[in-house]
C-alpha cells in the first residue's frame, strides 16, 4: 500500500514537470509548425535563475517566482530577433532553435564552470500523505502544475485572445489566411511557452541539481512526450507528456513490484528501466504516428 | 630563465589572458584555471628543471577536487624548490585540465606527454579517468603515472603507482567498526554505475558478510541518475540500518536529500560514503552531511603536527580558497605522490629515465606528509598508510579509530 | 533542404552572368584539401623541430590524425542531411557503436589487426544504421524531417546512457584499449603511420561518397532533395533510396569510430553521445552540406580551432558559444557554409548525364577522375 | 469506337471536402490511344477527379481500375510504374538540374537501384534523352537550368517528362495555362504523335484547344457529370450550352 501511493506520488510529481515542459513546446509546434530545439535550455534558463537568486543571497522562492517572467523575456526577444523571420522555413528554424539552445547552455556552463549545483528547495522536508512520508516541495509542485493547467484552460476556452490562440492551435492554416494578427499571436504564444518551460525548471531545479545538461534530456523527453500526444490539441500533448513523466520514476518503480512471483528488479537493471522509457515511447510513436489525440502531426 | 618578472611575483605565468576567467571568479563563479599552466621555480638554479605533468580536474562535475589537488601539488612543489630542488634540480609544473570529461582528456594528456615531454604525470580523480588517461601515460606515452586517489583497487599496470587508499584500507577498519560499535547489520549498496563501487563493493560486502551481516541490495545507477525514490523508499521499507553509498556527483547531490529528506539519519540509520571529506560541504548541504560516517588517510582532527604545518602553510598560499587540502579529494595523495617521486629521484641521483625512477619509487619511504608516514610496498605499486575511521560533525570530522600503517593488499 | 529562396535567386541571377566555361571550384579545392592532407606531416615536423631530432610522430601529427577520423563522422553526416534530406542529429550513434565494438572485439579475443578492425566498424555501423534507418525513416507516410531529427537525437542519447550503465562494456568507465592496433603484423602506434592510414581510409570513403552522390542514384538524391512529391510521381520508392545512404553513411562513421577508437586507446559514453552528435552537424553545416568536401573541411577547422583554442582558458571557454553562434549565422544567412562561398548553386548540384553541357564541363572532368564509368 | 475494354475505368467516383462534396458518383471511361477531355466551370471537380486518378488523394467511394486492375487505393508510385503518369498543373519539374537530367531522372525512375548505384543505364539513355528533348523542341537547352526557361518551355519539359517512360495513359491538368497562344499551338502539335502510344485525360479551360485534340470529352457540373460523349455530341448538347451559357 504504502508503495502504491509512494508510487502514484512520484508519478505525478514527475508528471507535472514534464506537463509543464511540454506544452509550450507542443503550442509551437502545433501553431507555427515550428519544433523548438532550443526548448530544453529554456528549461535550464529557469533554473540557472534560481541559482543566480541564491548567488546573490535572493531566497528561491524569490528566484522561482521570478524564473518564468525572466525566460518569457528572454523567449520574447529570441522569437522577435530571429525565429520570426524563419517561419516561411521551418527546417531552418529548427536548426536555428538548435545553435540558440546550444549557445545558451555553453553559455550556462561556463557561467557555473560545468558544475553540478545543489539548491535547497524553499519548503524541505517531508509531509506526511496517508501515513507516507512524501517530499513536501514534490507535492507542492502537484498542486502548482494542477492550478496552472486549470488557469490555462480556463484562459484558452474562456477569454477572447485565448480562443484565438485555440483557433490558431487547431487550424493554423486558417488562422493564417483570417485576419488574425498572427505576428502578436506567436509571439505570445513563444513567449508564454518560454515561461512554463522556465517555471518548470525553476521548481524542479531543487529536486536534480542545476548543471548544463539539464535541458538536453528534458528536451528528448518532451519530444516524445508530444510524439505521444500528438499535436493541434490542448489535451494530447498534456496526455503525452504524462504518460512519459509516468515511466520515467514508473520503470524504477516497476523493479520493486514482484510480477508472476518474480522479482523483476532482478531482471530489470536501473539503467535499463532508463531506456526502456525511450525504447518504448519511440515504438509507440511507431506504430501510431498520430499520437493517442489527434488534429494533426509534426 | 626566461621570465625574471615572472620569478619576482607568485612565480606564476601564464601563456594566455586571464581576464576572462577573472572577471567571472570575482562574479563568484567557478570558471575554472582550465588549459595549460606553467609554474616555474624561483630564483635561478644551475640543472635544468625536472618536468612534472599535473593532468587533473579543474573544470567540469568535480572541479572542487581537482583544484585541490593543483593546488597542493604546487605547494609540495613549492616547498621542494624552496629548499633547492631535488639534487639542485628545480621541478617545473605542467598542468592540463581534464575537465572530468575523458574525451577531452586522452587529447590534454597527449599535450603534456607529446608537447612539453614531461618525465612524469600526477593525476585523474575518478577511476573513468585514469582508465582513460593511464594508456595514453604509460603505454603510448611510455611515462611514469602516479594515480592520486582513493579508488577501487586491482591496478597493476606497470609504471603506474597508487598514492591513495585501496578497498582493504578503507574497509578493513571502517566496517567491523560499524558492525561491532553500533550493531550495524543490515547494509545498502546504492552506487554510480562505474569500476570503482563495484570492486569496493565487492570487497566490503565480503567483509560484511564475514562479520554476519547481511546486503539487502546492491544496485548501480546512470552517474547522472537524478531520480532515486524508489531507491530510498526501499532501504526504509527493507529495514535497512546502513547505507553504504558510493554515489559520486552529479547523482550524489539528489541521492543524499532524498535519503535525508525520508529522515533515514533522523531514525538512526547510518550513512557511509568512503571518499566524504571536509571538502564534500561543496559537494551537499551540511545538514544532509551531519553524522556520515567515512574512512581516509587523513582528517583536519587528526593530532599530527605535520598536516597542522603543512596546512598553515597552504592556508597562506590560497588565502580564502573554498578548495580545502583533505584526504578524500585526492589532495593528500597528490601531496604524497610528489614527496614519493622527490624520494625516488633522490635515490637514482637525478636520473629520470621512467624505467630507473620506478624501479627506485617501488620501495621508497616516506615522511612528512600529512596523516603520518607512508611507504611504497615493494612490487605492488601502492603504499601502506594510516587510516582514520571519522563522523562528520558540524562541517569537520571526528576521528572514531584509527590504524597504522594499513597495508593496502593490492597485486601482491 | 538548406537552401534559401534568396540563395536560389542569386544562383539564377549567376547563371545569367555566368561565362560560357566557369572554372569549376569544387575539385580544385578537392586536390587542395588532398596536398594539404598529404603533406602537413612534413612541414609541420620541421616546423616545430626547433633544433632537435626529428619526431615525425609529433604531438601535431597525432592529434590532426583524430581530425582526420572525425572528417569521416562529418562526410557521413553530409550524406545524410547535404544529399537525402535526412536531418540525423544522431549520427555520432554508428561512429560511437564502431568504436565500442572493436574495443570489445579486441577486449575479448586481443585481435588488433586493422584487417578486421575495419571491416568489423563497418559492418556494425551498417547495421546499426540499417536498423535505426528503417525504424525512422520507413512507414506509411514520409516521416517528417521533425521525426527523423530528434528520432536520431533519441537514438543517440539512449544509446549514451545505456554504455554509460552497461557494466558489459566499462559503464561510465567506458572501455580502455591497451594494444596498439596491428598491420600486417607490426604495431601501428600513433604517429606518421597511422596518420597516413587515417588519410587513406577518409580518401576512400570519400572517393566512395563522392561516386555514390555524382551516380545516377545521386541524381535521384538530388531530384529527392529538391521535391519529393515529383519523385514519387515519376516512381521513385523514395523511403528506400534514404535507407540505403542513411545505412552507408552509418557504414563509413562505424568505419571511422572503430580507427578512432584505437587512436585514442580509449572509448567512452560520450563518443556516441549527443555532444559528438551535435559537432557531427557543426562541422557539416559550417563547412557546407551537400558537398562533401565542406564537412571535411568544417571538421578541420572546428576541431584544429578546438585544439588550438585549448591553451587559452578564456577562449577555450567562449569557444563551443562562438561555435553555436557562427552555427546560427549560417543557418539563417549562409546555408550553403564555407563552401558555398566559393561553389555556385549549379556547381553544387553538379549535372549527371554522360552528354555534358559547357557550363558544367569541369564538374564533369572531376566526375571522370574518380573513374565514374 | 471500338467497344473494347476501357484502359481507364472510373465508376461511382465520390469524394468529399469537409462539408464540400467534390466529387459526386463520376463515371468515366477512356480507351487506349484516345484523347479524351475534362471540361466543366471552376469547382467542378475536374482537378479533383484527376488527382483521385492519378492517386495524388485518395477517393471516398467508387474505384478506379486501370489496364483492367483495381488501382484505388494504390500509391502514385505504384500507379505510375503500372503505366499512368501525371502531368501537375503547376509545373514540378526540378529547377536546380539541367533540362537534360530532368529527362534522365524521369527515364531511369523505374531502373533497379544496382542499376543506378553503377549507372548502368547511363549511356544507353542518353540516346533517347536527346530523342525527348529534340521531340519537344528543347535540344538547345538540354544543358540550362530547367529553372531557367519560360513558362512555356517548362511546361513542354514537364510533359516530356511525364511521357518518358512511355505510358499507356498521361493525365494533364491545364497544361496550356500561362501560355501565349502560339506555344498551346506547339504544345497541341506536341501532343498529337503520342495518340499512337499513349491515351490522354486532359483537364482544360481553352475549349478551343480541347475541340482540337480531343475524341471525347466529359463535361463536370458541381461534382457530378453533367454528359459525355464525342466532341461532336457534347457541342449539340443542351444541357451543356446552358450551364455553359449561364455560367461562364
Amino acid at each position: 500500500m504504502d508503495v502504491a501511493i509512494k508510487l502514484i506520488f512520484d508519478v505525478l510529481a514527475f508528471s507535472s514537470i514534464m506537463v509543464l515542459v511540454v506544452l509550450g513546446l507542443a503550442v509551437i509546434a502545433s501553431m507555427m509548425g515550428i519544433f523548438n530545439l532550443g526548448h530544453g535550455e529554456f528549461v535550464l534558463l529557469g533554473a540557472y535563475t534560481v541559482y543566480i537568486f541564491r548567488e546573490l543571497g535572493l531566497p528561491e522562492w524569490a528566484g522561482m517566482l521570478a524564473a518564468p517572467f525572466l525566460v518569457a523575456i528572454a523567449g520574447l526577444v529570441i522569437e522577435i530577433v530571429f525565429i520570426r523571420r524563419l517561419y516561411a522555413s521551418p527546417v531552418i528554424a529548427m536548426l536555428a532553435t538548435f545553435a540558440i539552445g546550444l549557445i545558451i547552455r555553453e553559455l550556462i556552463r561556463v557561467l557555473i564552470g560545468g558544475q553540478y549545483y545543489a539548491i535547497d528547495e524553499p519548503v524541505p522536508g517531508s509531509v506526511s500523505l496517508l501515513g507516507v512520508d512524501v517530499s513536501a516541495w514534490r507535492a507542492i509542485i502537484i498542486f502548482l502544475t494542477g492550478v496552472l493547467m486549470v488557469a490555462c484552460f480556463i484562459f484558452l476556452t474562456r477569454t477572447s485572445f485565448g480562443l484565438q490562440i485555440r483557433g490558431a492551435l487547431e487550424n493554423p492554416g486558417l488562422a493564417r489566411a483570417s485576419g488574425v494578427s498572427t505576428t502578436r499571436l506567436y509571439a505570445f504564444t513563444f513567449a508564454f511557452g518560454a515561461a512554463l518551460a522556465g517555471l518548470a525548471g525553476a521548481l524542479m531545479v531543487p529536486l536534480f541539481s542545476l548543471s548544463a545538461d539539464l535541458g538536453v534530456r528534458f528536451l528528448v523527453q518532451a519530444f516524445l512526450s508530444v510524439m505521444l500526444g500528438g499535436v493541434g490539441t490542448f489535451e494530447g500533448p498534456i496526455l503525452g507528456s504524462a504518460v512519459i513523466g509516468a515511466m520515467v520514476p514508473g520503470f524504477q518503480w516497476l523493479r520493486e513490484i514482484p510480477l508472476f512471483g518474480i522479482m523483476v528488479g532482478d531482471l530489470i537493471q536501473p539503467i535499463v528501466a532508463e531506456v526502456l522509457v525511450f525504447i518504448v515511447a519511440l515504438i509507440i510513436v511507431k506504430f501510431r504516428p498520430d499520437g493517442f489525440i489527434t488534429k494533426g502531426r509534426i | 630563465m626566461a621570465n625574471k618578472h615572472a620569478n619576482g611575483g607568485g612565480g606564476i605565468t601564464r601563456r594566455s589572458l586571464l581576464r576572462g576567467a577573472g572577471a567571472l571568479t570575482a562574479a563568484g563563479w567557478v570558471a575554472g584555471f582550465s588549459g595549460g599552466w606553467i609554474l616555474r621555480p624561483r630564483g635561478a638554479f644551475a640543472a635544468a628543471p625536472i618536468k612534472f605533468g599535473v593532468a587533473t580536474d579543474i573544470t567540469g562535475a568535480i572541479a572542487p577536487s581537482g583544484n585541490s589537488n593543483w593546488q597542493v601539488i604546487q605547494l609540495a612543489v613549492k616547498k621542494i624548490n624552496d629548499a633547492g630542488g631535488i639534487g639542485g634540480r628545480p621541478i617545473e609544473l605542467y598542468l592540463e585540465d581534464t575537465a572530468s570529461d575523458p574525451k577531452v582528456a586522452v587529447g590534454n594528456v597527449l599535450k603534456l606527454i607529446q608537447q612539453h615531454k614531461v618525465d612524469v604525470v600526477v593525476g585523474g580523480i575518478t577511476s573513468a579517468m585514469r582508465e582513460a588517461i593511464k594508456n595514453p601515460i604509460v603505454r603510448r606515452g611510455k611515462t611514469l603515472y602516479l594515480y592520486p586517489q582513493l579508488y577501487e583497487g586491482q591496478e597493476c599496470t606497470e609504471h603506474l603507482y597508487c598514492t591513495g587508499p585501496t578497498p582493504a584500507q578503507q574497509c578493513d577498519e571502517l566496517i567491523p567498526y560499524l558492525m561491532n560499535t553500533h550493531g550495524k547489520k543490515r547494509f545498502a549498496m546504492p552506487s554510480a554505475n562505474y569500476r570503482w563501487p563495484q570492486l569496493l563493493n565487492k570487497y566490503a560486502r565480503a567483509l560484511i558478510e564475514k562479520n554476519g551481516g547481511e546486503v539487502v541490495f546492491e544496485e548501480y545507477y546512470p552517474l547522472d541518475q537524478l531520480e532515486y525514490s524508489a531507491t530510498v523508499a526501499k532501504i526504509k521499507s527493507e529495514g535497512v540500518d546502513c547505507v553504504f553509498n558510493t554515489i559520486i556527483p552529479p547523482g550524489l547531490q539528489a541521492f543524499t536529500k532524498q535519503l535525508y529528506e525520508s529522515g533515514f539519519q533522523k531514525d538512526g540509520g547510518a550513512h557511509t560514503c568512503v571518499y566524504f571529506d571536509e571538502n564534500s560541504v561543496n559537494y551537499v548541504p551540511e545538514r544532509e552531511l551531519e553524522g556520515v560516517y567515512t574512512c581516509l588517510d587523513y582528517f583536519h582532527t587528526v593530532d599530527d603536527p605535520v598536516g597542522a604545518q603543512l596546512q598553515k602553510e597552504y592556508a597562506e598560499m590560497f588565502p580564502g580558497t573554498k578548495y580545502l587540502f583533505t584526504a578524500g579529494s585526492a589532495a593528500t595523495g597528490a601531496y604524497r605522490a610528489v614527496k614519493f617521486y622527490e624520494a625516488a629521484v633522490k635515490k637514482t641521483g637525478g636520473d629520470l629515465s621512467r624505467e630507473a625512477v620506478s624501479a627506485a619509487i617501488d620501495d621508497v619511504a616516506i615522511t612528512d606528509v600529512p596523516g603520518g608516514d607512508s611507504r611504497m610496498v615493494p612490487g605492488t605499486g601502492h603504499c601502506a598508510l594510516n587510516m582514520y575511521v571519522a563522523q562528520a560533525k558540524g562541517g569537520s570530522y571526528e576521528i572514531l579509530s584509527s590504524a597504522n600503517m594499513v597495508p593496502p593488499q593490492e597485486c601482491g | 533542404m538548406t537552401e534559401t529562396t534568396a540563395n536560389l535567386a542569386d544562383d539564377k541571377a549567376d547563371g545569367k552572368q555566368r561565362p560560357r566555361l566557369p572554372l569549376s571550384v569544387l575539385p580544385i579545392i578537392e586536390i587542395a584539401m588532398l596536398a594539404l592532407l598529404m603533406l602537413y606531416p612534413i612541414f609541420i615536423t620541421y616546423l616545430t623541430a626547433e633544433g632537435e631530432a626529428l619526431d615525425f610522430n609529433n604531438y601535431f601529427v597525432v592529434r590532426v590524425t583524430s581530425i582526420i577520423l572525425l572528417a569521416m563522422l562529418a562526410v557521413s553526416f553530409d550524406l545524410c542531411w547535404g544529399y537525402s534530406g535526412i536531418m540525423s542529429f544522431g549520427q555520432a550513434l554508428f561512429f560511437g557503436i564502431g568504436g565500442y565494438f572493436v574495443a570489445k572485439l579486441s577486449e575479448e579475443t586481443g585481435m588488433t589487426s586493422m584487417l578486421i578492425i575495419i571491416p568489423a566498424g563497418m559492418l556494425v555501423g551498417l547495421i546499426s544504421a540499417l536498423l535505426v534507418g528503417w525504424f525512422l525513416l520507413i512507414s506509411k507516410r514520409t516521416p517528417t524531417i521533425i521525426f527523423v531529427a530528434l528520432g536520431s537525437l533519441t537514438a543517440s542519447f539512449a544509446a549514451e546512457r545505456l554504455v554509460a550503465g552497461w557494466q558489459w562494456v566499462g559503464a561510465g568507465n567506458g572501455m580502455s584499449i591497451w594494444d596498439f592496433p596491428t598491420l600486417f603484423g607490426t604495431d601501428l602506434e600513433p604517429g606518421i603511420g597511422f596518420y597516413y592510414l587515417a588519410v587513406a581510409c577518409l580518401l576512400i570513403a570519400y572517393l566512395a561518397s563522392r561516386y555514390l552522390v555524382r551516380s545516377q542514384f545521386g541524381l535521384a538524391l538530388a531530384g529527392i532533395r529538391q521535391n519529393e512529391d515529383r519523385l514519387a510521381f515519376l516512381g521513385y520508392r523514395l523511403q528506400a533510396f534514404k535507407l540505403i545512404v542513411f545505412s552507408f553513411a552509418g557504414l563509413i562513421a562505424g568505419w571511422g569510430g572503430a580507427i578512432y577508437a584505437f587512436h585514442e586507446g580509449f572509448v567512452g559514453p560520450a563518443t556516441v553521445g549527443v555532444t559528438t552528435s551535435t559537432y557531427a552537424v557543426l562541422y557539416g553545416l559550417f563547412g557546407g552540406v551537400g558537398t562533401l568536401i565542406g564537412p571535411v573541411i568544417g571538421a578541420g577547422v572546428i576541431e584544429g580551432l578546438t585544439v588550438i583554442l585549448s591553451d587559452n582558458e578564456t577562449l577555450k571557454a567562449y569557444w563551443p558559444i562562438a561555435l553555436g553562434a557562427v552555427m546560427l549565422v549560417v543557418v539563417a544567412y549562409q546555408p550553403t557554409g564555407l563552401v558555398g562561398l566559393l561553389v555556385t548553386q549549379r556547381e553544387r548540384f553538379g549535372s549527371f548525364g554522360i552528354r555534358k553541357g559547357k557550363k558544367s564541363s569541369g564538374t564533369d572532368d572531376a566526375g571522370k577522375a574518380d573513374g565514374h564509368d | 469506337m471500338a467497344m473494347t475494354e476501357p484502359l481507364l475505368k472510373v465508376s461511382g467516383l465520390g469524394k468529399v471536402f469537409g462539408t464540400l462534396r467534390a466529387l459526386n458518383g463520376v463515371d468515366v471511361a477512356v480507351h487506349a490511344n484516345t484523347f479524351h477531355g475534362l471540361i466543366g466551370p471552376n469547382g467542378s471537380g475536374k482537378s479533383t477527379l484527376l488527382k483521385a486518378i492519378a492517386g495524388d488523394h485518395f477517393a471516398d467511394e467508387g474505384e478506379v481500375s486501370f489496364a483492367g486492375e483495381d488501382v484505388t487505393t494504390m500509391s502514385p508510385a505504384e500507379r505510375s510504374r503500372r503505366g499512368l503518369s501525371l502531368k501537375f498543373q503547376i509545373t514540378a519539374i526540378l529547377p536546380e538540374l539541367t533540362v537534360y537530367d530532368n529527362l534522365l531522372l524521369a527515364l531511369q525512375a523505374h531502373q533497379s537501384m544496382w542499376g543506378l548505384l553503377l549507372s548502368r543505364s547511363r549511356q544507353r539513355l542518353d540516346a533517347d534523352v536527346m530523342d525527348m528533348l529534340a521531340q519537344f523542341r528543347l535540344t538547345g537547352k538540354a544543358h540550362s537550368l530547367a529553372g531557367e526557361m519560360s513558362h512555356g518551355e517548362q511546361q513542354w519539359l514537364e510533359i516530356a517528362m511525364a511521357l518518358a517512360l512511355k505510358p499507356k495513359l498521361l493525365l494533364l491538368d491545364e497544361p496550356t495555362g500561362g501560355m501565349s497562344p502560339e506555344e498551346r499551338r506547339v504544345t497541341g502539335e506536341l501532343l498529337e504523335p503520342i495518340r499512337d502510344y499513349c491515351a490522354l485525360v486532359i483537364v482544360e479551360h481553352d475549349l478551343d484547344f480541347i475541340k482540337d485534340i480531343c475524341d471525347n470529352l466529359t463535361v463536370l457540373d458541381q461534382g457530378q457529370v453533367l454528359d459525355d460523349g464525342t466532341v461532336a455530341e457534347i457541342e449539340g448538347s443542351t444541357k451543356v450550352q446552358e450551364v455553359y451559357t449561364t455560367r461562364v
